[in-house]
């Protein structure tokens, strides 16, 4: 990729609405700078549909995405990885090309 | 059944639950969005609240109260304990047996409000204190459940361990319980109690034009909703099989009978016998599937979530409340 | 104009109408959420369907209304058939002119609506019977125009192949009818029409605080929202021409003459005159559009949805409504 | 403090704010979908409109209101002037102290409704043109912020070039100004109230059940929303630090005071001079962030934000309000 | 990429919203092992501006992605290239690790 | 990659919500073919918590993406990267087939 942003990861994780807190609290315990989250997805997996409803947030998936190296976007998978073990997700890792603004170089 | 039937299935509200499960049916566009649905679900449990808030305020708890309290509870531990061993007569996932066990001890909050326009167009009393029990018996069916699942658990452990890599990480009690206990529609419920007990004549006063007047009207746009989800649920009966169908059947009979004969050896009041059956013969399919998903991740939410709400719920919309309260009136004579 | 047009315009609901405009066009961020313009235009279907409905219980559809209502229907297959060939004058994109013509034989609830309330207020009263025409309007446009679109493909397919790569592939007439009849508006007005035929008297009382009193704040909001809407699509006008911004302006004239005299021919009374020129002469931008965009894919929805929301509604809210008012006072002495 | 306090924090819609604050401390998954947010906050504003033009198509500005008018205005100017240099005394990014500056001498809203009940319940007049004196404190406060950002920004420019590159591309002030007097929520109020003006009684009428009726349930409900978002502000109040939780706490009461006098000396009616005082005491959390963020980017938005939303309001509704009153009533002899 | 995934194709498609069951539905058949829906975003591109209102769908866009092999991704994009002829839409198609639980290795 | 689709970029920007029409500017002046919204994502960066409030779009971010050939992409990551030093978000280009309808060949 030719561009004058910085090579990444992305890694993105569908997980179940309820568990989101779990996922963000593993990515900060492994260092990510940031992330971003689309609060209300829905989908189908092996688990079956999970379509939304609005009174229960039980079928309710949501997804987060964190900009990050590899080193952490590999503890991240494997963290993740056992909590979609119990409940519904995936997570999916890809080469991104990141701008930042200057001042955020360093991360 | 009699014209008791249609009194309670002839209101806007009730028919716009057919009318939703119709919609559904024929494959219809019509959606409700889920904000909204929050709003007419905390709407629906402001109400609740506020009026049996007020109410309590007015005539207070008093002896009748605690008794039927008490037994409430009671009757939410103790239906998830005797359901669940009927459970594993055929389910071969114990984690559902346990989670379903909860739901059932737990309650169902629309069926009480139905229940209750019901008995109030009858002009049949009832005490305040029935929301009270109504809240809680949430968490003591969470707590009976989430031992169930532990006691599975360690056995799993135990025995063979093909299945030990998908098994939860064992949530502490500790946080199982913070979740049953910090639940929002719980704590919205809960909320709303206090602060129409709190608040008393004037606060009624305040809201009354809100969770009183398009009471009605919010409950028809809700119940179109459940309609609607209900309908969408059924695709997942087969998943449920005939052995659940008929215990969400059989189940809400067998607990109002039970919780008739106490209400009668108690000598509750009419009215608070008839909500006291009503709530012992619902299940829950906000509050507590929430927290079991949560805390029993093992179990599969399709079963425990599609027969409270697509089996039982009609069931005792169409069925339970006539037949409830025809029990009733024989034997207290109403 | 006189006094009519004022006493029609300042109202709260139609004043926010211009609001929204307004807002829009000095290009502010003011925003209402898509699930709450679908919670103000689910409530507005709700509430004129519970009040034709209960309208309806009480007096029955009689001879008079059976007229009214194959009027109605009549009209709507007829507006599109002779909107076609005016439109072909100009268009070249023929599933255009099938689209535009289907909007124009069906009707606008809000237009209805804003209507009925003009009228009310003048206290002239008009048939419960009026919502069913409104409802019974809706699927005979849509079925001519996707009969319209069908003749303009099989000659398509006849003639140069060029465009055929882009043609649809010809859905079939069955999940057509199919779209048409379960289209979420369509629906929730006949649902709420139906309940509140069969709950009657009752069902009015119950719904009465939702469905009646908060009607005009809610229908504020919604034609704040409309105006938001009307505002928008406004920078489509260059694509729709003055062709066709034309045509959103004639056609309801055109249409509502033509209604006045069926009306007059055959002896509507005053209130029952006025809705039903109403009907004619006001196009769909919510039902309409949404099954024909499935069905005729090839017509640009810009096109249609935008004359029928952006020109034709907001020319019967200012003009129309006191217009045809002031025609059918002179005509019937009013 | 005596029983006035308690008059004001036990109604409903009071409580339902600290209920709010307490589910979310105790981690609560209780949440109110942005969309229903949007939907209190917007009938809000509507209903305050409404009631506030109606008020005053019946009664005109007159003289009195005129004056009042000219010294809210007065008042959002100075306001910022004098917070500024205080501001100062601490804060090393003087874009903070520059929007922070604004948002004192903005106002809030809902501690406006708040205290306008509070008083109404006591049997207190005020009139209709505080509303307009809640409208017209916005756009000032605005633009003294933006001017004295100006002002740093070409400091800046002349100073070192360090952070340059970081620094605003100087937004003109004909944007800002757009910005400002186009934002949603003002426009809403605005359009309220002149369409509340235009219409008069016929319109108060029209409105009363929806932006009165139910008014009190809707507050409890965008109160119980607000409760969460405090909550959730207070994790960032370490960012905050002490200067600025006790400039929070200080100002209101200060501005208060200065209001006090000001309305002492020119002869407000006692309704009037205490709203005056809740409009210069309270903190803008809504219309004037969303325009400083856009135009003060170099400002940290968590910090006025969180002051006004999280400190100044609570602080208005437990303690500011009953002292306010309390004030006004020992001199005005209430 | 280096991951402990495996490499698979995500294949994301903007649709216009009342033809998202369509899209579904050519998933399903082409035999995918589940999808995720963003139920509601917005665009513009040829069609001109679809920004959504709330009371009409036409001019609402969905958007679904799914995680498939390459042969999979190859079938929906064909089948979706037919519907987006006729109906706002694009199909858009990269590369992901895709880490799932133990028990799913087989799809 | 090897499908029938058209090697391009994707552009992802996050954005501060009230700043997404500034983004779209940028776009349409550099020359997309068109774009997708998802209009309300929250997050957390190096600018804090982004958790979104209903009653003020202060805290709130928007996502949008274009599929652009690479000279486009750069051009829009320049200038958004100019965008991003005041105001809260951040800049992702990566790869992507795109599948166009055949009569849009040309973009
Ligand atoms: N192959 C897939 N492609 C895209 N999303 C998927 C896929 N499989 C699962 N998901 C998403 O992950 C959620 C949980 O998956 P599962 O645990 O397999 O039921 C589903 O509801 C989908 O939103
Ligand atoms: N170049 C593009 N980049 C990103 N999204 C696009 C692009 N072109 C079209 N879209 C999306 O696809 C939808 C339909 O596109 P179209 O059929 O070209 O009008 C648009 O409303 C956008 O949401
Ligand atoms: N490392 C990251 N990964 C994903 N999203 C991010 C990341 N950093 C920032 N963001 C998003 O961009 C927004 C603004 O970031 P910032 O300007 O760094 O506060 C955040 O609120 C997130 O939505
Ligand atoms: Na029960
Ligand atoms: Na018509
Ligand atoms: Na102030």
């Amino acid at each position: 990729m030719a561009s004058d942003g910085k090579k990444m990861k992305k890694v993105e994780i569908v997980i179940e609405a309820m568990m989101l807190d779990k996922v963000i609290s593993i990515m900060d315990q492994a260092g990510v700078s940031g992330y971003t989250i689309l609060p209300s997805v829905t989908g189908r997996g092996h688990r079956g549909h999970r379509t939304g409803f609005g009174f229960t947030d039980v079928f309710n998936n949501a997804m987060i995405f964190t900009l990050t190296d590899e080193a952490i976007a590999l503890k991240i998978s494997q963290e993740a990885k056992k909590l979609i073990q119990n409940y519904a997700g995936v997570v999916i890792i890809s080469d991104a090309d990141v701008v930042w603004p200057d001042y955020q170089k360093d991360r | 059944m009699d014209a008791n039937l249609l009194t309670n299935l002839m209101t806007p509200p009730i028919l716009f639950f057919f009318f939703g499960v119709f919609v559904r049916l024929i494959g219809s566009n019509l959606e409700i969005p889920p904000a909204l649905t929050k709003f007419f679900s905390l709407y629906m449990l402001m109400a609740i609240g506020i009026k049996g808030g007020t109410a309590m305020a007015e005539s207070g708890l008093g002896q009748d109260g605690m008794i039927v309290i008490g037994s409430a509870v009671l009757m939410s531990m103790l239906v998830p304990l005797y359901s669940y061993p009927i459970l594993r007569i055929r389910l071969k996932n114990l984690y559902d047996a346990a989670a379903i066990a909860s739901c059932y001890g737990s309650v169902s909050a629309v069926t009480f409000i139905a229940a209750s326009s019901f008995i109030t167009k009858l002009g049949i009393d009832y005490g305040g204190y029935m929301v009270v029990s109504l809240v809680l018996m949430e968490s003591p069916a969470i707590v009976m459940a989430v031992l169930l699942a532990t006691t599975v658990r360690s056995k799993e452990v135990r025995g063979t361990s093909v299945q030990i890599q998908r098994k939860s990480p064992a949530l502490p009690m500790k946080k199982i319980l913070h979740e049953a206990f910090t639940d929002g529609t719980h704590l919205m419920l809960i909320g709303s109690l206090v602060i129409g007990a709190v608040t008393g004549i004037e606060g009624k006063k305040a809201m009354e034009p809100f969770t009183g007047g398009i009471f009605k009207g919010m409950l028809s746009f809700f119940l179109l909703d459940m309609g609607l989800s209900v309908a969408s649920r059924l695709r997942e009966m087969k998943d449920v099989g005939v052995f659940l169908v008929g215990f969400g059947v059989v189940m809400p009979i067998l607990n109002g009978v039970i919780a008739l004969s106490i209400a009668y050896f108690l000598g509750f009041g009419m009215g608070d016998a008839f909500l006291f059956i009503i709530l012992v013969a619902s299940a829950s399919y906000i509050a507590v599937p929430a927290v079991v998903r949560y805390a029993i991740p093992e179990a599969n939410p399709s079963l425990y979530f599609t027969m409270a709400l697509a089996v039982t719920f009609p069931f005792n919309i169409i069925i339970g409340i006539p037949l409830y309260y025809k029990m009733v009136s024989v034997i207290w004579g109403g």
